[in-house]
């Protein structure tokens, strides 16, 4: 058999640098989200990532517009019994159950090895109770940190996050109290399994939301069917990778038409094409989760696929892109 | 900066030992030059609809040439995807990742149970010491003969086709098997009895554990067991198998 | 390069005859939806396999379970502009927007042609309007066909279609009138695009349906980067094929358990064993949908390795198997 | 009753003509007997991430052999991935699909354009007629010299590096051009081109058409192309391009 063919990851075109450097192509990728520059549209997406210890050694943190860390709480969790993740075709289920050590050993332990690179830090946050999210938030006012991503839309977690993202009104109500402790701008993180997700991104603008990222894992069972058994212990897990993409692109498009807010697009992002894909239908940057796992490296290979894709076309500026197709 | 890589190894050889068992050899020298017993590769496929790596334990290790050995079940299409390659093609590799078993002791008991059995023999081959060995199979044995350069062999077969009839801890105790150390890898059932009879003997044990993964390298939180006293990364009573094992000490993990 | 790797769509225990029927294995693959009886779970997935007339070619359509037809409506349809279809990760998108010839050819042409053989006959029907559902079931309540399904699904069409599917008083509310003018049991198939799918096929049973069937498609988007521009001519489309397999089980799972009714199970079902996921769920029957596509033969082949199945673990009625694994 | 399969067919040869342009040869006898020129067939990727078939016009038919000529432009990752295959490499294949060109009139216009140019060779072989052929390239030309036994060739390119510059109807001002029939296959405003023409010189003219497809059988209604009248099977003014065509008559079709 021969060596894996990656030409649906990318074309090879845009895997191979076009080569324009050579005339120092001057190109802007900079990019501004609630009054926050990141050097690049790319950051992780939270929970793929860890506090970015872990893939320290694959990527060099220094060049990726920002970290977005595992969702931390006010207390320690547990998580979920395993096994927590299954593979399905073209993605995977977790159900995590959002395990972490807290916000007190995350604030002494991880937001300092994350400022030691010159990378924009982005605290996701997950909490059972408007309280619990409004402690963290308190908790990391004073800290330095450069944005809040804020979670309500995790499937793993029976009493709060489900709940709080598929309606409206405790969205808006949510985000306005998050919004009184917040000492950063805070990005609201939307769940895709809900009926209409321009609704839900209006709520979070109504709520003072400085930004909107999208989309969180879609709920998802798999059954092992010679033990006649849910493969996951917690039954289902959201469904994360390139298979989800196609409903992560319509949903940023759908959301960028509905709402001023700047976008963090994602779901499924393997390559620099797909990247783009999110950046054209209206997302100011992306997150790359899942492709983690498969390519350590797959943050830097998509920022520099996105280069070399505005290096073929002479694009000046990466915001020339953003929103570049037209609305549905 | 960058310390591993994802690695495209050559397949140097394949072949079936059992209905579902294979051996492969693959070559990546530096993959090789940096490898333990008791770590694992992270394997990945080429099929496009398979996306997360497979975790293999590394089962031989040739410094020299530069290759590995790893021995397989086919359980699902990921292994059986593997079980087609051919010397030749090329398989994309992640490690080694993991511990891997720490040396200590003066006489050791190795004990593998089913497909834990292909980790313990490069450590078989690599301790330096007393060992007894005792390998636990369902039925058909594997890797048996390989082991017998490396110390005495003990079998169980649950059906007693072969050795003593029941499970490791039935063939340690009919063949009187004493140790300072145990190292055992197998299914979760097993380590429980071997955690016991450790305990029971005040025998120090190693034990190689096992979950699904997704990133391998202690990123994701998904491969986690549960842990006796709070772990000092994670903060809770979990540990992560990529990353902190998968090789702990008995009284670390609970199982 | 080799053969491709067929061992993600069904594995080679399944796909080989496990052999047993050399002594005569007995077993039962009948099931009954609503007083109907299929002689094995499959159908087709309506809009997938047009009336069975061109995949007659590869198929033996006396040997499935039932036929269910591309939706018909009142009158003659002209569906979307092309491009219609795009091709995606593990999946693919359509915007056909039902086309179809209207019902009067349909009774005159394509029932004929499907009489001849010895399957179920299920006709899917679109509408814009509730009017437009009820003239269709009215005019084939003495026609000899077996169910109806009523598609309140289709995010294709925009006056009707999606808003009935997404909402319970109008779900509950359409079926009580289809239910007025059938002269067959009416199976009400449900779109994934909605918050909570349980409440919809709450609505439907309340509404009097006697069977669901899910799930439709989930609304997708795909850009072409080089172009700048929408791949489907309609922009959206919808998202089919293994990507969405673990919703559609998550989902059929849900409601067999919020709900009495029958379901037929479908989304991304390329082999017995996906098949076999969605029954174990709880389906009483599954659908193949985009399959067809990649394999003619897809049909049978499920059929096929749902028995090798049953002969593999000795199961003698393929009921043992509906909903065995434990409801979420 | 079933009379065509989806075949396993062996790559018997792989030729890069251009940068982007290759030829494949691959055999299968069944498919090969049943072929005529104007069909096509479905190609599978071997990638488990793209589903559809890829549609590819016959480009030449060898019955003794059994074989059929493919020739294809790569524009994407399914092209990509064909163009990596080597002799002795299988495909999965369904055809030969479609109507094909129907052989009229006694002084003939064989028209290709682009990427449209394959299906026209196979054609101008078998038509026992008075023929002149003209291809239509935006640059660089490729199987041009191949159709010089058939008949008198011209070329159009739209830089004006080879024959004349400007299209394909330029070229047949240019050349004086006459005939009672025209076939043609290329770019939709090509067609579109040559169906005024046809139309104002009161010529026949036979077009193959191109649309996004996913049964490639007639079932799904994906790739349809609008009709000038109610077409009888779909009973709107839509004709199915993979069942109904590609080949429709000018007038057949509105574009
Ligand atoms: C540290 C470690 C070392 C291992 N060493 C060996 C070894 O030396 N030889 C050997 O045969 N097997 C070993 N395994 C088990 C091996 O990883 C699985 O058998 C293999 O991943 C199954 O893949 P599949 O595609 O064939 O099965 P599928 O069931 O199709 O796999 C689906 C998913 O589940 C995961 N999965 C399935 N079974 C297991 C399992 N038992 N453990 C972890 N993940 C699983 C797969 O990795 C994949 O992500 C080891 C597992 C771990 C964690
Ligand atoms: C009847 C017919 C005959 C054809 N004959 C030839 C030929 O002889 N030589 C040749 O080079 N090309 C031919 N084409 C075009 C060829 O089908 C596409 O170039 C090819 O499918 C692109 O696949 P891809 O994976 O490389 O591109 P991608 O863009 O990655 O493909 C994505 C999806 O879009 C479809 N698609 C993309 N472009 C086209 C297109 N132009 N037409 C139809 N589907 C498309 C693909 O089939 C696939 O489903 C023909 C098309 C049709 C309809
Ligand atoms: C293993 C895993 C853990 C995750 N944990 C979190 C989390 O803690 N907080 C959160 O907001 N999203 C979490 N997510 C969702 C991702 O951030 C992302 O929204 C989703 O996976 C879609 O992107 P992808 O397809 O690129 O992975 C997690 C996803 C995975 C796969
Ligand atoms: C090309 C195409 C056309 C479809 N047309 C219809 C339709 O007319 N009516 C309907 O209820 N569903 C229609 N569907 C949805 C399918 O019946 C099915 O619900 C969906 O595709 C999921 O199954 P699959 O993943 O197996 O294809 C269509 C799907 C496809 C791909
Ligand atoms: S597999 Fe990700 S932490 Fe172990
Ligand atoms: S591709 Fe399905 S009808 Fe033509």
């Amino acid at each position: 058999m021969r060596k894996r063919s990656k030409y649906s990851y990318c074309s090879e075109s845009l895997r191979k640098d076009s080569g324009l450097e050579r005339y120092e192509w001057n190109m802007n990728t900079k990019v501004n989200i609630a009054g926050i520059e990141w050097k690049n549209p790319v950051t992780t997406a939270s929970g793929t990532f860890g506090s970015g210890l872990e893939y320290s050694e694959f990527v060099d943190l220094n060049q990726i517009g920002a970290v977005t860390t595992k969702g931390v709480s006010s207390i320690p969790w547990t998580g979920n019994s395993t096994p927590r993740i299954a593979e399905t075709y073209g993605g995977m289920l977790n159900a995590v159950g959002l395990q972490n050590p807290g916000v007190d050993v995350f604030v002494k332990r991880d937001i300092p090895f994350l400022k030691q690179y010159d990378t924009r830090i982005i605290v996701n946050i997950c909490g059972k109770t408007t309280k619990d999210y409004c402690d963290v938030v308190e908790g990391l006012a004073d800290c330095d940190v450069d944005m809040l991503e804020i979670n309500i839309s995790c499937p793993n977690v029976k009493e709060g996050g489900i709940a709080f993202g598929q309606n409206c009104c405790q969205v808006e109500a949510i985000t306005k109290e998050v919004k009184k402790y917040a000492g950063q701008p805070v990005i609201m993180k939307l769940s895709p399994n809900v009926t209409d997700i321009t609704e839900i991104a209006k709520a979070a603008e109504a709520g003072g939301a400085d930004a909107i990222s999208l989309i969180n894992t879609l709920t998802g069972m798999k059954i092992d069917i010679h033990k006649r058994k849910f493969v996951l212990a917690n039954k289902t897990g959201g469904l994360s990778g390139p298979a989800i993409k196609p409903i992560a692109v319509r949903m940023v498009n759908q959301v960028a038409g509905a709402v001023k807010l700047p976008i963090i697009g994602m779901g499924g992002i393997m390559t620099g094409e797909d990247a783009l894909e999110f950046i054209m239908a209206g997302a100011t940057a992306v997150a790359v989760g899942t492709a983690n796992f498969i390519k350590p490296t797959a943050t830097m290979e998509v920022i520099q696929e996105i280069e070399n894709y505005m290096k073929k076309y002479k694009i000046e500026d990466i915001r020339e892109l953003i929103g570049c197709v037209d609305r549905v | 900066m960058v310390k591993i890589h994802k690695k495209t190894a050559v397949i140097t050889s394949q072949v079936q030992l059992t209905e579902d068992i294979y051996s492969m050899w693959i070559r990546d020298g530096e993959t090789a030059a940096g490898a333990k017993p008791g770590q694992f590769l992270s394997l990945y496929c080429k099929s496009e609809s398979r996306l997360l790596p497979r975790p293999v334990s590394i089962c031989e290790i040739d410094k020299e040439k530069g290759t590995l050995r790893l021995v397989y079940r086919v359980v699902g299409g990921g292994t059986e995807e593997f079980s087609h390659y051919n010397t030749g093609d090329t398989i994309e590799v992640l490690g080694p990742l993991g511990n891997g078993f720490h040396a200590e002791g003066s006489r050791a008991i190795l004990i593998g149970g089913g497909i834990g059995i292909p980790p313990m023999l490069e450590l078989a081959k690599q301790l330096d010491c007393g060992k007894r060995i005792v390998l636990g199979y369902r039925d058909i044995t594997f890797l048996d003969k390989e082991f017998e350069k490396y110390g005495k062999v003990s079998i169980s077969t649950e059906d007693g086709s072969s050795g003593t009839k029941g499970n490791v801890i039935d063939a340690i105790k009919a063949n009187l098997l004493e140790g300072d150390i145990i190292y055992a890898c197998g299914p979760i059932p097993m380590l429980r009895g071997v955690k016991a009879f450790a305990m029971e003997h005040g025998i120090k044990a190693q034990l190689s554990m096992e979950e699904r993964m997704a990133c391998g390298i202690g990123a994701c939180l998904a491969c986690v067991c549960k842990s006796g006293k709070k772990d000092p990364h994670t903060n809770v009573n979990n540990k992560r198998i990529c990353k902190d094992g998968p090789v702990f000490y008995a009284e670390e993990v609970e199982i």
